[in-house]
């Protein structure tokens, strides 16, 4: 994908409505995404944690540009790849760290990990490891939203692989068929491990054009800038509480790591120089940095202080996530059945487990 | 008290909870404008309009998977599946995402969903439409399974399992539908997780649940009537959570067990029923658990065979002869 | 949807060429299909089998036009409304009937009932009953024939309301991804059930153009001449033996009946004046016996004596599935392991089958 | 004999299997260019090239069942599911095509296809990821399940299942992939169905599959050595075929059973096994049959946990010695 020199979304009033401060903290939350990421991609190789560990870095700028975009009744899920919008909607560094780390403090008591983050309070519904699962749970928040009467979305984030699950496709017609506020964004990073795009979809213009067949509206645009991803969202947002209509987005972004931590082959499936590229030309926290400076917001020095601050959130997290304590092994047959956790009169009667 | 069918039975719990409750909804194929491919909501989508009875797309994934996204954030979908046994295309959603999702968040969130609808053979509709799952949905722990086998049993079961705050997956049978019986008009509610003793004796004790539990009471007036043997009658009703207390009374009552299921036998509840007693009432024991289910095959389509392809109350005669 | 006066499809040449005979033979088979589920209908009603009778009638020129098309590579796979397809590639109205009346001489052996109709002989692969399942193995057909080099096609039929089942759209991408040769054929015939199209699916133009989106050929249009049927899946059978290309066909047409003989309400979800405007304007038999008759290929008493053979046949077949004998009771765990029924050395090691 | 990894076994075995027979292909997401998720088809792809091996897109249910299709028509696919979780995408497809087609076709078609891949918890990988279906594939008549514990059983196993006629579901696991066994290069089937002493003793049957095998042999080890009781440790190896007689013979000989999964405990395999044994044994049983499944729980992230969560051999040895 070309490059986006001069930002033509730089104008668009929910850009240009930002005040300074609001401008800076754009940048900040990306660079919480991406410093976070780095620090756990450390303690995953230093043995810290189990399981996967999928690293976001890259397409800060979607996740970041998107939930900056949230009000009372707008609502996020996502795939695996979730410590970016778990981050944007305003998860703390210590519970996510902390869930890395499998500790009762993590966001989800340590059951969930990397790929399991939820803070509903924060209308963020996970955090979702089977490909496209969460696509009928997106359509159920706006189900959900619509039937309570309340003006909202339903922001569902999936990836380029995940358009090939057929529950997709049942929920775009629902979706349309039902006029509910779902948007589908699916982040384009080109790959779905170690498939390009060209192997694992055919598709007329792009992905997203799937959607017309549905009668539903939807867009296609590269991404590496948060202006362009927050005016472009910003339209489906719009959409939905106005019409309350669905959006199909297709997003082009890129991930600098491989598919997971355990991904060895990322610079076999794909080239150095690609890689390298997507960094140099297309990194959307240097490019909205550029972008800053350009508006005369931020010097380098500014931005070095930023970034210390970062780091230093970045640290304490860790430490806080070391210094938490695992959860009890009684907890592991907690957060099964609501009843049981509340010993209600439904809770207490019959037999809800079975060792011995 | 009025006699109701099983049909209406469900059908008055539903109503009653979509009256008390504004955050009941129904969804399922055919479940509005047509009343129910089986008439158990028949009625309901006139009465009380296109908000709160709604017709789906075939699309089990997408619909079964919206209605727990939708209780994630406090509805209480009431959803049917036109044949349990369609449960397979939303598969994933069922147990990835009703079972697992209050465990993967650490408890911050609960569906309180209800998906209903018949699983049961005979009714010659071959194979695929004749799943009985009760047993893979009781092996996942964050799940809840309920088979009642009477309209009494499936209105008090049914309202419990609306109020319930965690995914409950109810099985009705179609061979019941059209059955009678008694049931009060007053409101009252039966629990999850406790069975029900529907015949008493003393020789020995038939567990089953669903429609083989009123097989094991047929059998049970044969063996009395024919052969001067009493029968407890023990039905499970709910299988996940499991009344384990009434069966291990029943057989330290008995000290013979003989099980009935119209699943297929390979880890069937009845499995876990037998191994449960083997393990808790092995000195009480006067003879080895016995097991009655479905003749191992695919549901056969031919009518004459199904019917013997089920459990029938001569075979259950046959085995408690074999062992008392 | 508007009757086809005069046949713009007669000049195609997959129609021109054919012969006078071959144009009986047509008629013929359409009214084969029609009169059998008459008579499956009676029988039905008089409690002569199980289950649901699910009946073709008013959509006869769609399976016949297309299974008149196929060559020794091209295969046939369809849902649970599968009377038509069997007859038409060729299935005997005994096997037909006995299956029905659940006779051990029925094509599954009494085991499988209207909705599993098999003649893998015939190229004819089912007869399946879960919405959409089989658009999967149509796939997999289309693959096979790929994978051995034959040049083919699989024709795999489907409902206006199995266009909601996921696995299609998973399908349809494989098929185009991989160019695989398979055509598949919504029959579309306004409902699903009991719910119309309208309140089942959200497209731009029609059904079929979901397929744009795949970037895979679609064509939508009238069925009820059965030229037209042969002149448009002709097209796809091409592209299939070609290009080894796949194609989505909607194709309209309607059930006189209900959904299944169980459904009483047929009536209700649609108007008598609709069923009766079809049975009159837009019969399938009725438009090609004018058809015929205006090409001066058939008088009034040569298609009476044609009826009265194809209700002779039917008779026979009634007669031979009431005196065929019901399968054993030791059959019903038969045909479940291909290696146990053989009695191979892989069928004789360990317990297949678990009652006491 | 050379060690080889349970990994490299099930490669050696389709890499025989595609050279002997044209129609193996595999398939599966990432099985060629990219070597396979965990390697086990390293290399096939360069050696074998785009016919035979072949990669998918992320359509479990879609791809499953053209490998179903593409069967009936005479192909053996060997398809793998990344993780046999997936499964739940595909379960439709798996129960209803695969399991029944030859059912409903009274005979008339079979599907020789293979679904493998791995099936176990164990590695934080989330409870969505660790599901262990063979009992739900077990339940179903139409169907084979293996679950090998060895490098050795793997590769006789998924031989003989890749030239079985019927649809087999081969359940590995990742904590074995890169662990080595003794495997002899000249060519060598094991047949489904049938079980594999790995220890002999007198005491104490332990009966496990999968992992759980390897379990009670450390379990096995610890007895003897420990507290002088030897037990028998027979591995199921194959579900279902099941190896019932040697189930029965084991425990005829030492008169204590104690079953080992790693599967949820509600009708578990193990379930299954008790219900036989303690039917056909009743006489020769000193003391209940005794189960150890996995705690009875949605898989827990947490790595500490999960250890603690799955079977450990001291939870064996208390159990053995409760009843010892
Ligand atoms: C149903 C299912 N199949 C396969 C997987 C294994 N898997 C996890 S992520 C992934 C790739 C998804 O790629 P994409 O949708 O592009 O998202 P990205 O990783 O690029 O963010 C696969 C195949 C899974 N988790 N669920
Ligand atoms: C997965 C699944 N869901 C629901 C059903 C029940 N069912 C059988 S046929 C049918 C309607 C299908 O309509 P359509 O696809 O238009 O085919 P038609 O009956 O019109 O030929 C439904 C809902 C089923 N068999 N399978
Ligand atoms: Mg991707
Ligand atoms: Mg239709």
């Amino acid at each position: 994908m070309d490059p986006v020199t001069t930002c033509e979304f730089a104008s668009a009033p929910i850009n240009a409505n930002l005040q300074p401060a609001d401008k800076i903290r754009l940048l900040r939350e990306m660079l919480r995404v991406r410093r976070f990421e780095q620090a756990s991609l450390k303690h995953y190789q230093a043995g810290k944690m189990g399981g996967f560990l999928h690293l976001y870095i890259g397409q800060e700028s979607v996740a970041v540009g998107a939930c900056s975009l949230m009000g009372p009744n707008d609502h996020v899920i996502t795939a695996y790849r979730d410590h970016g919008h778990a981050l944007a909607v305003g998860m703390s560094m210590n519970e996510c760290m902390a869930e890395l780390f499998g500790k009762v403090t993590g966001c989800s008591k340590g059951k969930g990990g990397s790929m399991h983050y939820f803070a509903p309070d924060k209308n963020y519904w996970g955090g979702h490891g089977i490909v496209g699962g969460q696509t009928p749970l997106g359509l159920g928040l706006a189900y959900g939203l619509k039937y309570k009467g309340l003006t909202g979305s339903a922001l569902c984030f999936m990836g380029d692989g995940a358009v090939n699950q057929g529950c997709f496709y049942e929920s775009l017609n629902m979706a349309a068929l039902w006029n509910l506020p779902v948007i589908y964004i699916i982040e384009n990073n080109g790959y779905s491990m170690g498939t390009s795009l060209a192997r694992s979809s055919a598709y007329a213009s792009c992905l997203a054009e799937r959607a017309a067949g549905f009668g539903i509206d939807w867009d296609s645009f590269n991404g590496e800038h948060i202006y362009a991803v927050r005016a472009k969202i910003q339209t489906a947002i719009e959409r939905a509480h106005t019409l309350s209509r669905p959006t199909v987005l297709e997003i082009a972004t890129y991930r600098y790591y491989g598919h997971s931590v355990a991904d060895a082959k990322h610079k076999i499936y794909r080239s150095e120089e690609e890689i390298e590229r997507y960094k140099q030309l297309h990194d959307p926290i240097q490019i909205f940095k550029n972008q800053l400076s350009e508006e005369g917001l931020l010097t380098e020095s500014q931005y070095d202080e930023l970034d210390e601050s970062v780091l230093r959130e970045v640290e304490e997290c860790v430490a806080f996530a070391e210094a938490s304590p695992l959860p009890s092994e009684a907890s592991i047959t907690e957060d099964v059945y609501y009843e049981v956790d509340h010993q209600t009169a439904a809770g207490r009667t019959g037999r809800h487990f079975f060792n011995d | 008290m009025p006699e109701i069918t099983y049909r209406e039975a469900l059908r008055h719990a539903m109503a009653e909870e979509i009256e008390r409750d504004p955050n009941v909804v129904l969804l399922g194929e055919e479940v509005a404008e047509y009343d129910g491919a089986y008439k158990v909501t028949e009625g309901l989508w006139k009465r009380f309009g296109d908000k709160r009875v709604c017709d789906t797309p075939i699309s089990e994934a997408a619909f079964i998977g919206m209605g727990i996204g939708a209780s994630m954030l406090g509805l209480r979908p009431v959803m049917e599946l036109m044949f349990w046994s369609f449960s397979t295309v939303a598969w994933d959603q069922i147990v990835n995402n009703a079972g697992m999702v209050r465990y993967m968040s650490g408890g911050l969130i609960h569906c309180p969903i209800v998906i209903r609808g018949p699983a049961n053979g005979g009714t010659n509709v071959g194979a695929t439409h004749s799943h009985t799952p009760e047993n893979w949905i009781a092996n996942v722990p964050g799940l809840k399974v309920v088979c009642p086998a009477t309209a009494y049993d499936a209105k008090g079961l049914l309202k419990s399992a609306i109020r319930d705050n965690d995914p409950v997956m109810f099985m009705e049978n179609t061979l019941l539908y059209g059955e009678k019986w008694e049931v009060p008009n007053e409101e009252y509610l039966i629990p999850l997780g406790v069975a029900d003793l529907k015949r008493s004796g003393t020789d020995v004790s038939l567990i089953a649940h669903g429609r083989a539990a009123l097989t094991a009471l047929k059998a049970a007036e044969i063996l009395a009537a024919e052969h001067d043997i009493h029968a407890d009658v023990l039905d499970l009703r709910s299988i996940r959570p499991l009344d384990e207390e009434a069966i291990l009374q029943t057989v330290r009552k008995t000290h013979r067990a003989v099980l009935i299921e119209e699943n297929k036998p390979f880890c069937g509840v009845d499995a876990q029923i037998a191994a449960t007693i083997q393990e808790k009432c092995f000195d009480d024991l006067d003879a080895p658990v016995l097991r009655i289910s479905a003749i191992d095959a695919p549901a056969i389509y031919s009518p004459e065979l199904e019917r013997r392809q089920l459990p029938r109350p001569s075979d259950i005669v046959a085995k408690v002869l074999s062992i008392c």
